[in-house]
């Protein structure tokens, strides 16, 4: 029988390995799967490239990860958000890399990962510094730059809804990066507030289906990124 | 410098609330922007998209019922209208790039006279680049309106001949709106299309480092 | 007030000019948007290319288009099935003309077309003739070939749910095209069984937002290809 | 020619499907490898796919409650079991093209013996060529298992040195399921890993254009 369920979030985070690449989900506090963040925080793989859209907030989920130096290097399009105060002080340190992608470039590499698409063609970024270095092509009289495909070893999501076959069900905003880093990860580590018999979710309305995902934790009430921002915690507690 | 003040930022979002037309899809940058939604006239149904993954982006929602898996770009809580719909980043990036959204309204730092954009970084050696979904939205969308103060705090104008911050995008502003005036990109430069009334052509020129030129 | 609904399959088809660019949905009979085809061939227009998976069966829908020689060419990834006979017949007089698609690289060209992507690199088709004077890429040691984007002026779509926005719901594997060439053509002309309030369809589920769609129709019993066919029916009838 | 039936097509099918472990994802092509579905072992879960756009294809419907819009590739009224879903054609070729189909089972023309494969057309002039997902799934799905009847009706090998009818991929079969044997494509070239009770080693390397190596 498939059973894609996993009973911690510890063991779901446990083979992460040093070096590793790992999607992270969400954007802002909105889908940061910040159980199995801190999981990963007390498991300690280190020297980590972390793709994700920003950089995390306070001392939290992803900056708790980036202030506890497992991160080397950041793929993100805005690493810098009124909250994110970890990633600019070792930023300027010189103790983190950054590859700043635009986020319509970000999403589109990381579906291209998932899809088999090795590389593909974007208007995105043509005149502007953001394309120096890239090769350009020229199609039909417009100018486009070759942007090449992203996967990683690891996703770490977070999702309202799953059944045993890690077919999955977001919340409202909170889907954002989720359904295309299931994709482009080798093993694919989802959270869900709930989880449900196959065939409770309407076939027709799966957003993520089974077969991207390795692994589901089911975390019944995952604490609240803004909450614990305004309470000033900091991870680990 | 000048002490005339201008418009008010209510009273530049009304403008290009009402240049935009009924049943437009409008994407809607973070801050100055986002004014451009309270501000639709009455009998007019536009649909805004969040890059993040929302059309159909309604009013704030009432104080303590605010969701934080339901925002916007700018991580601000709002609410979805009736026929909104969820999708991911990657769908949400195909309206934008695909040229389905019709219009977007931005900041700026710059805008030059053949429609460049610059307003996602001042270039300061020290500070952390970040562009989020600005040069994907210059790069899909066909309408770029801007809404800013005709010139920045110190008194510099921001309507130059030449973007001296890295660029967004090149040639892609349709119009600008400030404080002072409309003025839309043509082919044969900037034209001036309304000017407030406190302000006569010759001082709004002296705060352009671009040239004007004035429907007649 | 933004209202889609338009009443009559003849109205949302009648700007569909001579020459035009076609995406129709459909996997065999699966999502056909039969009624708004018959609506075409009594509109009439002519020189047609049309995209679709396959070339029709019978002498109903697409195949009667066809039949009615409105159509010069087919981009397609399976142009023959079992009740397919009018297309391999214009086919070998040489009648209309054939370019032949991988199902999948067909449907990444229409996403790509929809998305904004103008092209991309994909491994299907290396070490066949159908890469053939397609420029070839080596990436990471694997070799892809270079397709460009498809994009239409109108498509045909066929769904179970509207609203007036264009928000659709589509009925199990009758999906198959219908959200990509939503996406790819400028103007997309949606038959449904249903139209519903705004809000009626949950936003978690909604299929093709409204964005995508142009024009909706209210077919409340579309006709059974199959049923068609078994009782020999053509079009005009 | 021989006159040995070997193995039935069910026989073969039921090889496959042992041999396609637990948990897998698999497509199945049209015909004959169909067959794989009705004999999975007992307490072996396996996900079929359709590249039509289901996931969790289950058992043909009874007599009588087929719907038109619910079919497979080959357009035969399937069903869906609990915990399917349904996506459409640019995702579903996601999972095929991306890697994420574990197993895909076809029919061949010819099996070259570095794995080439023909399997869309016999390249006569007249015909209409018509390819289909063969082409997506060859290249996408790392496992790729054949199966098919050893020669053709009029006797000829169709496993050989080179194919002569268009390619459908390079180097892409793994295992070939005949009715005599279960023959592997290694870098050594093609191993025979189980053979027919009625076969000997000679008949079935004579039935065989290229060279086989036996498994001791």
């Amino acid at each position: 029988m498939i059973n894609k369920v996993v009973v911690t979030a510890a063991e779901a985070v446990a083979d992460i390995f040093d070096g590793a690449k790992i999607m992270i989900g969400g954007f802002g506090e909105a889908g940061s799967p910040i159980e199995l963040i801190h999981a990963l925080i007390d498991q300690g793989a280190k020297n980590l490239t972390v793709i994700s859209n920003n950089t995390g907030n306070g001392h939290v989920g992803l900056a708790a990860l980036i202030e506890n130096l497992q991160v080397k290097k950041m793929i993100c399009s805005f690493p810098r958000t009124a909250q994110s105060v970890v990633f600019p002080e070792l930023y300027a340190k010189g103790m983190i890399e950054l590859e700043l992608v635009p986020q319509g470039t970000l999403a589109e590499r990381i579906r291209a990962g998932g899809a088999g698409i090795p590389a593909f063609y974007t208007p995105t970024t043509i005149g502007t510094p953001l394309a120096e270095g890239k090769e350009i092509r020229h199609i039909d009289g417009k100018s486009y730059v070759l942007e090449y495909a992203l996967k990683a070893d690891f996703a770490l999501i977070k999702c309202k809804t799953a059944d045993r076959y890690g077919n999955l069900l977001y919340n409202k905003t909170a889907r954002n990066f989720g359904p295309i880093m299931c994709m482009a990860a080798k093993t694919s580590i989802v959270q869900t507030s709930s989880l449900v018999e196959p065939g409770e979710i309407d076939p027709e309305n799966v957003v993520t289906p089974g077969i991207f995902v390795k692994r589901v934790v089911k975390i019944s009430n995952p604490l609240s990124e803004n909450q614990l921002l305004r309470e000033n915690r900091r991870y680990p507690w | 410098m000048v002490n005339i003040k201008g418009w008010s930022n209510d009273e530049i979002a009304r403008k290009i609330a009402i240049d935009i037309p009924d049943g437009s899809y409008v994407n809607l940058g973070i801050g100055l922007p986002e004014l451009v939604a309270a501000n639709i006239p009455e009998g007019k149904e536009i649909i805004f998209h969040t890059e993040n993954g929302l059309l159909g982006v309604g009013p704030p929602p009432p104080p303590g019922q605010e969701d934080d898996e339901l925002i916007n770009a700018g991580k601000k809580p709002v609410t979805a209208i009736p026929g909104a719909c969820f999708f991911h980043h990657a769908d949400s990036f195909a309206m934008i790039r695909g040229g389905h959204i019709d219009y977007c309204v931005l900041g700026a730092f710059q805008v030059s006279e053949s429609g460049d954009l610059a307003n996602w970084s001042t270039g300061e050696l020290n500070a952390i680049p970040a562009v989020g979904g600005a040069m994907d939205l210059v790069a899909g969308v066909p309408n770029i309106f801007i809404i800013m103060q005709h010139i920045t705090k110190t008194g510099q104008p921001k309507i130059v001949r030449q973007c001296t911050y890295p660029l967004t995008g090149r040639q892609v502003v349709k119009t600008i709106y400030t404080n002072l005036a409309v003025i839309d990109v043509t082919p044969h430069g900037l034209e001036v299309r309304e000017i407030h009334s406190g302000m006569d052509r010759e001082t709004l020129q002296n705060l352009t480092e671009a040239s004007l030129s004035f429907r007649s």
